[in-house]
């Protein structure tokens, strides 16, 4: 046990020891983190919102393809993100065909880091989205309707009303993002300097056998997000409608 | 690369005072190169030799690297496994393959030898598991050292299978850890074992054969997005310069040098 | 349905055609014209499920109808069209709050329709205080008691002051004393120019109140339309009576006509009204239980202005609260009477015991039986 | 309030002692006590938001109140006590059914306790039938209108035939066709033996045929109990006349007393009235809008019964639909009385007229003062 | 783009071609993905209803806390849970004090893979439950108990009612688990015949430059995930409260 609590230990010292290195990973991986939630937010809210307050032919089946998304494999997904930014990929191709210069190089760079975060969690942003708004009842709506909102002020005050469920899709989303390791590793290389974050630096650790080291992070990495996710919870539980 | 006239280097003739412009370059290499700490001395001694690159070590295994280097997503590699590094060369991926250095591998065990091989040929030590079925944890992942050890169990004529044989299809230092936890034995290089030896309940068995040799080549990738820097690399670390802190690196910490350089 | 059943006060506002709703196979309803005049308050009337909400929310642009089209001023239009819509606002049966404050929920119209904050808050308060809530605008929404909820619904559409107002049952949480200030509300916001409504309810005295007319709807279908006094007092069928708590209208014809009060023969009995159509026309007659009062079969002649006192015997008596409801019949007529208990205690009345039922002239309503379709 | 409010007809089944029940620091609930009586029917009246789903919650085990004891046949009794919780059944003011179909809602309580399938099935069509929704088992209970799930919600608590039923506005959503007949057969439920029940209802009428005994609520606080035709006849505060539609109880004396006719002064008026109270006693008089009668003023006198006769002035009218309420005054004494609007039309009413108002002296609800704490 | 197409028809043909070896990872990898979430929604289910229904004093923190769990880095929830049943762990030596003999080895073996992957699981599906639950209006559970519903009663009546969001739930946990590599790599050796899933499988095959192959698996893996999802949604889809 005196493993865990050194490295409690480790993770505390390693955190205010001033280590520029450290605090450059941490900070990349609240960038790409934020900027990849932002996205997956603004792609899943929106998708979530529509199919979960319509009802169209095939619903079902999209519904089983945004579940099925929730389980994709971080590894497959790299693989496809660097196969479609590969020097010998098609959007390499295509660019040189119409710009008829190279591209400039996008894999091991945040951006395609980015790119990978966003396929990984907004499947899960949006599932979870889907379910809240289908519980708002559509009276709701209708009222919404009935006082003159317009469809973007309707699903507005939808998503207003899910608040909760939706909160708890961002939640699941950043975890995935911020657990991720798989794609960003496969995507981004692990550069030191420029493309290595907290989880890929925790794997490089562990390949390493700094079994303390990677702990360390491990529990920095859980306590970054428990601050986190603390000032997030503080949104969610304001205002439950159904509480006595 | 040619076409990349914004980003190219003034490689010729750094002009002083002007701060320099770097280009990236991308070094594929083994995990096994990354984790034994190498790169953490060889890299800022090429960035310094070389300021206008600046290298990024994408670490997998050696089949992966090869492949990004056929995709002409790295610049160069850093691999080991000769027989398809030469095959990679030949099939026009490849500028040129040039050796670099070796390690060695060594077959680590349990501190009680269950299967008493301690002491003799490698031979003899994979005759020995097999026959007394002992724990035996195998890389299973098509790299280097799993390519050396699928040789020398076909030299010895044991087709290696039942439950005793586990094939973990892992990077070396996690097979050390299992072989660790399972009581087993494993082939190594010589370098991660030493890194990590204060972590294993595992001791070194069978070392020195001659058949236990790990060579790693570099090869610049042809029509590689930064082909001077690739070359320039490559031409590096065949230096004598980097050659002497190749055989210099780990002396100070585990006593003895963990890779032996052995450019031409 | 009688002829002037159609006829607007104000040119139509809304017009439903061919209005047909269908859940699951199931016709809900089945409306093959519904106007609603511009000014007017038109109150549905109709029994649990017979498709009220559901022709509330079709006029009202918020569902899309199996079959028909709506116009709106002339013009067609769909539940997709926002303008349209802006023009209404809607109280659901039930009242639905949004998550925050009381205040916010009342603002919510106001804000959509960027109305800036301090001329919001003004109106917000004014419309809580209308509706007994002042003062409450910072409680949270969702923990109001059933009739401050439905009130605050009420509010929020209220506030908008739109041109159409469609209202479901919006005070049927409430207590008489809020509720009859309400209703009193209403029919001065109501009768206030430009200001047409369609007002679902349950309880006909609220309709009495506040409608100009009444559409009875049964079985998705609108079995009469017509002014409030008409339907109410002279139900065309069978049915309608007992919804609407009379017995079946009775058939009639007019004996003499003097100075605007005809002596009219029903069954065998002589009754007098007032009416301006000649002798020998065929009418229905009808007489609101609560206009019929009852006395000693032996009291001696009352009032002079009660025109009509017959000798009925009593079919049944009917329990209903603060008052007794009594069938009568007499020579081939049949009236009810709604009396108070203490009245019905004294007369100790009993099944099959004569009573003698007083009732004015103008407590009878007379309508020419041509035009109105038997059965309806 | 009066000594004999608190008398039971049967022994207290459930009773609430120092009830406080405080949300966010405001006191919703403060009872000190609160009987409900095996056997009866125990309506509370009040305004909204007074109160009444609150303390139907705590009484009915489904809150913890802020402070306070319950006692069930004599036991303390928590909101955790399950068995307790087996004997009850509600029906919440707003009808939250379950996901699925409509037998499945109403199978509920019975699948809890165990009852076989086929008993299940028999016992549901039987309680559907009786709430007019017979057939709709299958139905979705998600997709009925406001009245039918009222009623499911209903059928979901009768089913279960519990010794103590829990009502809140059970009959808010419904027509008066289907009400009247639920009220009936109410009565009839609520009668037989062993059947208790608390009823939260805003509509009197129904109170009155349901009820024993009322309570009425105000502001978290009950200001009256009583026999239903007490309470509801002799208002003891103005508060009180005004929310049951009455003008305030008079206070009189008595004069002299024939054979149980009382003559009673109020104001400077004498009125007549059924009592077996002493001459010289101090007593409060109630009247019921509806049992007075109007008649011009220079009408002769009516009917022999209606003993009492006074020439009164109008002071105000007020429009209910099929009914106007005029209040009416004259030598101190204030009654309002309830007519027809045909009536009312008929008789030409005009604030400061004359008019002449008829009352039985059985109309007359008189009670000793003494006991009664003034002010209440 | 054709390397997709390739992999998709390698995909159908490794699928059908009866390689044991291919459906022996598949095998395991359902089994353990199927125990682990069995075992997770055991634990996610009534752990988020717990949450979601009732309020108490530091229920902000506690729902911060799951949340922060649907964050786990995978890589150090297989470092914990290695280190943990290593023979040098803690368990190990509780083991032997106890029972006066060695305890059986657990790491490398399917048992320890369920453990991590439920360790991974149970706050996502936690989490998702406990939205949904809170999403029930407090009345339905105060009718259910009004007709004597029991505690349990009652809970199940609510997780009934709050299906959507469960299942929603029950989704996100098992594209977490299906999807997982890190943790079941690290505790499971990837050991061919024995701890090999399809995940450690398409890793490896990754790793060797197999990029076809490894794209291959993950079609088969993804579409596996998709038939269960199907599956799924059906029940998910059934009966929603506020569709019209
Ligand atoms: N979404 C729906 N799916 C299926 N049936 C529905 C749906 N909505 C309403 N119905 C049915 O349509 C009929 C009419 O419903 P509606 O709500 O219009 O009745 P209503 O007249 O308003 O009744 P109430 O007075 O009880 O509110 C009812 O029988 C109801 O069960
Ligand atoms: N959870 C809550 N939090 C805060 N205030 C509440 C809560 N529940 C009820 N109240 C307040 O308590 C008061 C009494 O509510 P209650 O529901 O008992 O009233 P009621 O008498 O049933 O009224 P109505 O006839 O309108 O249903 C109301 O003013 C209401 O706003
Ligand atoms: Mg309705
Ligand atoms: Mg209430």
């Amino acid at each position: 046990m005196e493993v865990f609590w050194s490295a409690f230990v480790d993770s505390i010292k390693l955190l205010f020891g001033g280590d520029a290195a450290l605090y450059e990973i941490i900070g990349l991986s609240l960038r790409v983190s934020g900027i990849s939630l932002v996205l997956a937010m603004c792609i899943g809210v929106p998708l979530g919102y529509v199919i979960g307050s319509r009802r169209f032919p095939g619903r079902g089946l999209v519904v089983a393809i945004v579940n099925t998304g929730m389980g994709l494999p971080p590894v497959v997904v790299g693989l496809t993100v660097y196969m479609l930014l590969s020097r010998s990929g098609p959007i390499w191709d295509l660019y040189l065909t119409l710009m008829g210069q190279e591209m400039p190089r996008v894999l091991y760079t945040v951006p395609a880091m980015i790119v990978a975060q966003v396929i990984i969690s907004s499947p899960l942003v949006t599932g979870v989205t889907l379910a809240a708004v289908a519980s708002v009842p559509a009276e709701l709506r209708l009222q919404a309707r009935s006082l003159g909102a317009s469809k973007l002020q309707e699903a507005i005050l939808t998503v207003k009303e899910a608040r909760r469920g939706i909160m708890a899709a961002v939640a699941a989303g950043f975890g995935g993002i911020i657990s991720e390791v798989g794609a960003v590793n496969m995507v981004g290389g692990n550069i030191a300097g420029k493309t290595r974050v907290m989880t890929t630096a925790i794997q490089l650790e562990t390949g390493q056998g700094n079994f303390g080291l990677a702990l360390a992070l491990g529990l920095i990495l859980i306590g970054i997000s428990f601050v986190i996710m603390n000032g997030f919870t503080r949104v969610q539980q304001s205002g439950g409608r159904y509480e006595r | 690369a040619a076409e990349e006239p914004a980003e190219e280097p003034a490689a010729e003739e750094p002009v002083a005072e002007e701060p320099i412009e770097t280009t990236d370059l991308i070094l594929a290499s083994t995990t096994s190169t990354q984790d034994s700490g190498l790169f953490d001395v060889l890299i800022p001694a090429f960035e310094e030799a070389h300021p206008e690159y600046k290298v990024n070590v994408i670490a997998v295994g050696t089949g992966e690297a090869l492949e990004l280097g056929q995709n002409k997503d790295a610049d160069v590699l850093l691999v080991h496994a000769k027989a398809k590094e030469e095959a990679f060369v030949a099939d026009g991926y490849g500028t040129e393959r040039r050796d670099v250095m070796y390690n060695d591998f060594i077959i680590v065990g349990p501190p009680a030898d269950p299967a008493g091989i301690k002491g003799g040929t490698v031979a003899d030590a994979l005759k020995k598991i097999s026959d007394s079925g002992a724990t035996f944890i195998s890389r299973g992942d098509d790299s280097g050292t799993h390519t050396a050890e699928k040789a020398l169990w076909e030299k010895s004529a044991i087709k290696p299978a039942g439950a005793w044989y586990n094939s973990a299809g892992k990077g070396m230092g996690d097979v050390l850890t299992m072989a660790s936890e399972m009581g087993g034995y494993t082939l190594t290089d010589r370098a991660t074992y030493l890194n990590m030896k204060n972590d294993l309940q595992l001791e070194i068995l069978c070392e020195g054969d001659t058949v236990l040799f790990n060579q790693y080549g570099v090869i610049p990738v042809t029509d590689a997005t930064n082909m001077e820097g690739a070359q320039a690399f490559a031409d590096w670390i065949v230096s004598d310069e980097a050659q002497t802190i190749i055989g210099e690196y780990g002396v100070e910490k585990f006593g003895a040098p963990l890779f032996f350089p052995n450019a031409q | 349905m009688n002829a002037s059943a159609h006829r607007c006060g104000g040119a139509p506002i809304i017009t439903g055609e061919d209005i047909i709703v269908r859940y699951h196979r199931r016709t809900v309803v089945d409306v093959p014209r519904f106007q609603l005049c511009d000014g007017e308050t038109h109150a549905i009337l109709g029994p649990s499920g017979s498709g009220k909400s559901t022709l509330l929310r079709v006029l009202g642009l918020l569902e899309r109808p199996t079959r028909g089209r709506i116009t709106l001023d002339g013009r067609a239009v769909t539940a997709g069209d926002k303008g349209a819509r802006m023009m209404m606002a809607a109280v659901f049966q039930n009242p639905y709050l949004f998550k925050g404050t009381v205040s916010e929920n009342v603002a919510y119209g106001l804000r959509l329709r960027g109305v800036p904050k301090s001329e919001r808050d003004d109106r917000v308060a004014a419309v809580l205080e209308r509706v007994g809530l002042g003062g409450t605008q910072r409680q949270s929404a969702l923990r109001l008691s059933g009739g401050e909820a439905q009130r605050v619904a009420l509010a929020r559409a209220l506030v908008l002051e739109p041109r159409i107002l469609l209202l479901d049952e919006p005070l049927s949480y409430l207590d008489p004393l809020i509720k009859r200030r309400l209703v009193q509300d209403f029919s001065r916001i109501l009768s206030a120019d430009g200001v047409t409504a369609l007002y679902v309810t349950h309880d006909q005295d609220e309709a009495m109140v506040v409608a100009d007319r009444v559409s009875i709807i049964n079985d998705g279908a609108v079995i009469r339309t017509g002014g409030v006094d008409e339907v109410m007092t002279l139900p065309t069928s069978p049915w309608v009576a007992d919804f609407i708590g009379m017995d079946a209208a009775l058939s009639g014809t007019i004996l003499e006509s003097v100075e605007g009060i005809a002596e009219v023969l029903v069954g065998e009995e002589r009754v007098f009204a007032r009416t301006d159509l000649p002798p020998g026309t065929d009418v229905l007659v009808g007489i609101r239980p609560e206009d019929v009062m009852l006395f000693e079969a032996w009291a001696e002649t009352p009032v002079s202005s009660a025109r009509n006192q017959l000798l009925m015997r009593v079919e049944s008596i009917e329990h209903m609260g603060s008052t007794d409801r009594v069938s009568l019949h007499s020579n081939g007529m049949r009236i009810a009477s709604s009396i108070s208990r203490a009245a019905s205690r004294e007369l100790d009345l009993t099944v099959g015991a004569e009573v003698r039922a007083f009732f004015k002239a103008t407590s009878v309503w007379v309508q020419s039986a041509a035009g109105v379709p038997s059965g309806v």
